[in-house]
C-alpha cells in the first residue's frame, strides 16, 4: 500500500482540505474555467498579468478530487513572478514534482488540471 | 449446464465465478472485486467458446452466399437474433440488431424524430437520463424546432419525481424516453404506469433498457414501451453489439438512417428502394459472431434465473445501503432508500472524499468502483455534484468483494480524516 | 510467430492454412475450397486468442474508470488503435474506429456532405461502386439538392474508364468517392492520379478500401486519399468493426452524427459541448475487444508480409483468368484480363449457366463462390446482367482449392449442356 | 452427388432452357415484375382473368438462375383455369412437387418466385 501513502501524503491533503489562492481577483486579466470531463473536477483560474506579460496574481476556486485541487493549489502557489513564456515552457514532470509523486494514467488528467488550464487561460490571452 | 445454485435455489455467486475466467487472474497482482457491472459486464468463458465456435465452423458473409457455409452462417447468425430476442420476449422479426444501445437511441430519435416531430412538439425525458438517451433528443429536438421538456429529480436524493407525470402530461408530450434502471439512482422506472400515461395522450415510450436486461427480468410486452433499447456489453457479450425492439407498426414506418448493403431491394445508379422488416436498419455485413457472443450470454443468464440474479443482487445492494453509513458517515445515498425498488446499483457521494480518490484508494485492495458523472452530468449538477461513486453488481458479486469494499472505504476515510 | 513462407521467400499458403481452424472441419461434410473472401475472410485462431486473452484479462469499460483493470482495458483498446493504424500508415489520433465500412462511409457523406455540400454541387463516383459507396452518396445529394455524376464503366469488360476522369474534372466535383480495389471487377483504381486530378479542382477523394487492406500494401498517405474506411472483417478480424481515416483537418471541422456518452466534453440538460479528436465520432463504449481482435488479424498479415500476399494472390487469380475460357468457353471475364491489375478477386458470367446455379454446383464440391450482384446492382445493370460468379482469394487459397474450382465447373457445364 | 442430380433434374433443365408461356398477353388483367434481390433472378409475370375471377392466360419473361426460370415455367402451366382464391392457397409444398425436389434453404427464394408474384400480382388487383 506504498503507493497510496505517496499519492495521498500529507502534503497533498493538506493542500486538498485548505487550497491556497482561494481570494478572488478584483480584475483579473483573464480568467478561465478548466474541466475534467472524465471525472468531474472543475475549477475557476483568475490570472492578473503585468505589461511585461509577468503573472502578477492568481486565484481559483474549484470542486474534485483532492489529487485535481491540490495539485491547482500548489501550482498556482508557483505561478506568481512567473512570465507567459516560462508558463507555457512547463510540463508534466515540473507537476510532478510539485506533488512529490509519480501520479499514474488514471489520475494525471486530475493532477494537471491546474497547470493546463493556466496555460490555457494564457494562450487565450495573447490570441486576442 | 453448470450448478449455480445453492441447496435452497438461491444463486450462488461463487459457483457463478468459476464460469468467469477474469477472476482467476489477479489483474494489477490483486484479486479482483470488480463492483463496476454497470459499465460493463465480465465475460463468462462460453461466449468466447460460442464466438469461437461458430468462428471456426460456419464463418462466411450471412445473407449473401449460395453454398452450404453462408447458409451455416446465416441460421447461426438468426437462430442468434431469435434466441436474444426470446430473452426480451419479442418476435426476431421486431429485433433490429445494431452495434450498441447508443446507436440504437440514436436511431430511433432521428429516424422517428424527423418523421414524427413538429415546432413546439415535445418530447419528455428525464433529468436523470444517461447521455446516450438525452444528447440524441436534444439533437433532435434542436433541428425540429421541438421542445425537450424534463421529469425532475429531487435535489437531495436524485429520486425520479414520478409523481410530476401526471401535470408534464398535460404538455401533450409525442415521446417520453427513459431509462428502465437508472445508471446511477439504480431506480427501475414503472414503466406500466407511465406507459398507460404515454399512450393516454397519444405519446410514444423509448425505454433504454441497459440497466435492466442483465439485471431483472424483462419482458418487454409488458413494459408497455413502444421502443426498446440494450446493449451487449452488459451482458456479457462483446464489446460491440446493440439490440432495438421496435413496435412493428413503428418499424414499419421508420426510415433507415444508415444506408448501403443488405439493406436494399434494388440499386439503380440514381436511386435505390430498401428492403422491409428489421434489415433496412441493418446496412452492411451484420455483427454475426457478435449476435452469437450475445446469444450465449442471454443463455447463461437465463440459466441463472433472472428472478434469482436479481434476488442475489437485492441482498448486495441492501448490504451497501445498509453497512455504508458505518463506513462513511457522511456518504449521500442517491436514490432510493429501499433496495427492492433498486436493480443491480448503489451511487453515493460524500463531502469528505472526492469519488475519483475513493476509487484510486480502493483499487489499492483491488476493488474496482466508477467514480464520475458516470454519462449523466446533468443529474449530478441538479444534485450539486461535481462527482459520484457507484458501486454495481452482477451475478459473480460475494460477500467478500462487499467485505474488501468496506476494508478500503474505512481505509480511505482514516486517509482523509487525518 | 508461425513459418509461413518457402524457402525462396514466397508465401506458402498449405502453412498459412493451419493457422486457420476452420479448414480442420468439413462444413457439410466436404472439404471446404473457401473462395468466397472477399465477403468475408476466414478467421486466424490467434484473433480469438487476443480476444479471449483482452476479455479475460483486462476487461472494463475503457476510458471510464479510475481503477487498474479500466486503466489496462484503456492501454489495450488504444493500444489496438495505434497497430491498426500502423497498418495502414496513419497516426493513431486520425483513425476512427467504428462498426463497419458502412458506417465510416455513410459518416463522411452525412457528415462532410451536410456541411459542404450546396445545391448543384458535383459528388462524382463510378457505376462499379459498393452500395455502400454509392447509397449515402445518393442520399446526402439528394438531400442537399447536389447532383451525382458518375465515372463510366467499359460496357463490356466493365472495366473502368479512367481516360474520361479529365473531362469529368470539368464539372467540379467536390467529392470523388471509389473503392480502392473493386469488388466485382478486382481491378486497382490508380489513386494517385486520381487524387492530383481531384485536388487540382479543389475536390476531394473518399476511398473505400474494403477490398484493399487485406490483399495488397495499402499505405493511406501514400495513396493521396483525404478519407479512408475499411472493414475488419474482411482482414480476418470479427465481424464487427470498420475503420475510417480522414486527414487531421478535415476530422477537425466534421460534426458527429451519433450522440451519446464518451464523446461529449459536458453536457446540460438542454445541450451539450462534444469533445475533439477522434473520440468525437466514437459515441458510446468503444468496441475495445473487436479492436484487439483486429490488431492482431493485422499483425498476423504483417507477418505474411503485404507484397508477398499480393503476389501469391495474384499468382491464383491469374490461373483463374488463364483455365477459366476452356473450362466454360462463354465465359465472360468482367474487370481487366491483366492479373498484375488487380488484387484479390475475379468475377465472371455465362449464359450457358447462371451464377447461381453454377455456386449451388459447385458447392456441392464444397467450393465456395459468390452469385449475385455483390452488392453493385448498378454495375450489373450496366453490363445486362443479372449476376455474375466471382472467385475470391487469400493467403489460404492453394491450387488444390482451384483444382477443384475447375473440376466443379467442367461438371456444371455437363449439366447444362445436356 | 444425388442432390445435385435431382434440383438440376432433366425437366428442370428442360424447362429451363425453353421455358413455357413466353407469348406476351395483349391485354393482360395485371401485370407484375417480381425480384429476388440476393441473386438478381426478375421475372415479368402477365396474367388474364375473366370476371369469375378465374385465370384464362398467362404468360412471362424474365431471367436468372435454371431455378427461377424453370420454377416460374413449371407454376404459369399449372395457373390456367384456376380461381384466385385457389391460387393463393398454394404454398412452398406445391412448388416443390412440381419441380421434383426438396428445395433447400439457399434457393427456395429461386423457386418460389413464380408463385408468390403471381399471388402479389393477384393480391393487387383485388385490393383496387
Ligand atoms: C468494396 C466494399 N465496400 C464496402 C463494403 C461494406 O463493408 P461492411 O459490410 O463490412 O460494412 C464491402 C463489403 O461488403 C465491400 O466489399
Ligand atoms: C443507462 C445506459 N444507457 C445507455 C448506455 C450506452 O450503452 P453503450 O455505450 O453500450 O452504447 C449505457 C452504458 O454505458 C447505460 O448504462
Amino acid at each position: 500500500m506504498g503507493g497510496m501513502d505517496d499519492l495521498y501524503r500529507e502534503q497533498i491533503l493538506e493542500h486538498h482540505r485548505r487550497p491556497h489562492n482561494q481570494a478572488p481577483l478584483a480584475a483579473p486579466s483573464v480568467s478561465l474555467e478548466g474541466r475534467n470531463p472524465n471525472c468531474g473536477d472543475v475549477i475557476n483560474l483568475q490570472l492578473q498579468l503585468d505589461d511585461a506579460g509577468v503573472i502578477t496574481d492568481v486565484a481559483f476556486s474549484g470542486r474534485g478530487c483532492a489529487i485535481s485541487q491540490a495539485g491547482t493549489s500548489l501550482i498556482t502557489d508557483e505561478l506568481r513572478g512567473k512570465r507567459i513564456d516560462e508558463i507555457l515552457a512547463l510540463g508534466s514532470p515540473f507537476v510532478m514534482e510539485l506533488l512529490g509523486v509519480e501520479v499514474g494514467p488514471t489520475r494525471i488528467h486530475c493532477a494537471l488540471l491546474g497547470l493546463e488550464t493556466a496555460q490555457k487561460a494564457i494562450a487565450s490571452l495573447s490570441s486576442k | 449446464m453448470g450448478n449455480w445454485h445453492n441447496a435452497d435455489g438461491t444463486l450462488d455467486p461463487v459457483k457463478v465465478r468459476a464460469e468467469y475466467p477474469i477472476f482467476k487472474t489477479q489483474p494489477g497482482g490483486r484479486p479482483l472485486h470488480y463492483l463496476d457491472s454497470a459499465a460493463t459486464g465480465q465475460r463468462p468463458q462460453r461466449v468466447v467458446d460460442a464466438l469461437s465456435k461458430y468462428l471456426f465452423t460456419a464463418n462466411a458473409n450471412p445473407h449473401r452466399g449460395a453454398y452450404t457455409l453462408a447458409q451455416m452462417a446465416t441460421d447461426g447468425y438468426e437462430a442468434a437474433r431469435a434466441r436474444i430476442a426470446a430473452y426480451v420476449n419479442v418476435p426476431a422479426s421486431e429485433l433490429v440488431m445494431l452495434g450498441s444501445a447508443t446507436e440504437a437511441l440514436n436511431l430511433v430519435a432521428r429516424s422517428w424524430g424527423k418523421a414524427n416531430l413538429r415546432r413546439g412538439d415535445v418530447v419528455l425525458v428525464t433529468e436523470a437520463e444517461h447521455h446516450a438517451n438525452l444528447i440524441p433528443w436534444q439533437q433532435i429536438t434542436r433541428e425540429m424546432d421541438a421542445d425537450l421538456e424534463f421529469i425532475p429529480v429531487d435535489d437531495v436524493t436524485g429520486e425520479i419525481l414520478w409523481d410530476r407525470l401526471d401535470s408534464l402530461m398535460k404538455l401533450k408530450p409525442k415521446m417520453i424516453a427513459l431509462g428502465h434502471v437508472s445508471n446511477v439512482l439504480g431506480s427501475i422506472a414503472p414503466l406500466a404506469q407511465i406507459a398507460e400515461a404515454a399512450h393516454a395522450v397519444g405519446a410514444l415510450l423509448c425505454v433504454d433498457g441497459c440497466q435492466a436486461v442483465a439485471n431483472m427480468p424483462v419482458s418487454i410486452p409488458a413494459t408497455g414501451a413502444d421502443f426498446y433499447a440494450f446493449s451487449a456489453h452488459k451482458m456479457g457479450g462483446l464489446f460491440a453489439g446493440g439490440g432495438l425492439w421496435a413496435r412493428a407498426d413503428l418499424l414499419a414506418e421508420m426510415a433507415p438512417i444508415e444506408t448501403g448493403g443488405d439493406m436494399i431491394h434494388s440499386v439503380r445508379l440514381r436511386d435505390a428502394d430498401f428492403t422491409t422488416g428489421t434489415q433496412r436498419f441493418e446496412a452492411g455485413t451484420p455483427d454475426a459472431s457478435g449476435a452469437v457472443a450475445l446469444a450465449a450470454a442471454c443463455d447463461l443468464l437465463d440459466e441463472f434465473g433472472r428472478d434469482k440474479i436479481h434476488a442475489h443482487e437485492a441482498l448486495m445492494i441492501e448490504r451497501v445501503i445498509r453497512e455504508l453509513p458505518e463506513a462513511l458517515p457522511d456518504a449521500r445515498i442517491l436514490g432510493p432508500r429501499d433496495a427492492s425498488q433498486r436493480a443491480g446499483l448503489v451511487a453515493f457521494s460524500s463531502d469528505l472524499i472526492h469519488a475519483h480518490d475513493l476509487a484510486e484508494i480502493l483499487d489499492r485492495r483491488g476493488v474496482a468502483i466508477r467514480a464520475g458523472f458516470h454519462c449523466a452530468q446533468p443529474l449530478h449538477e441538479q444534485l450539486e455534484l461535481s462527482s459520484s461513486a457507484r458501486v454495481s453488481v452482477a451475478p459473480y458479486t460475494t460477500h467478500e468483494d462487499l467485505d474488501a469494499l468496506f476494508v478500503g472505504l474505512r481505509e480511505a476515510r482514516k486517509v482523509f480524516e487525518g
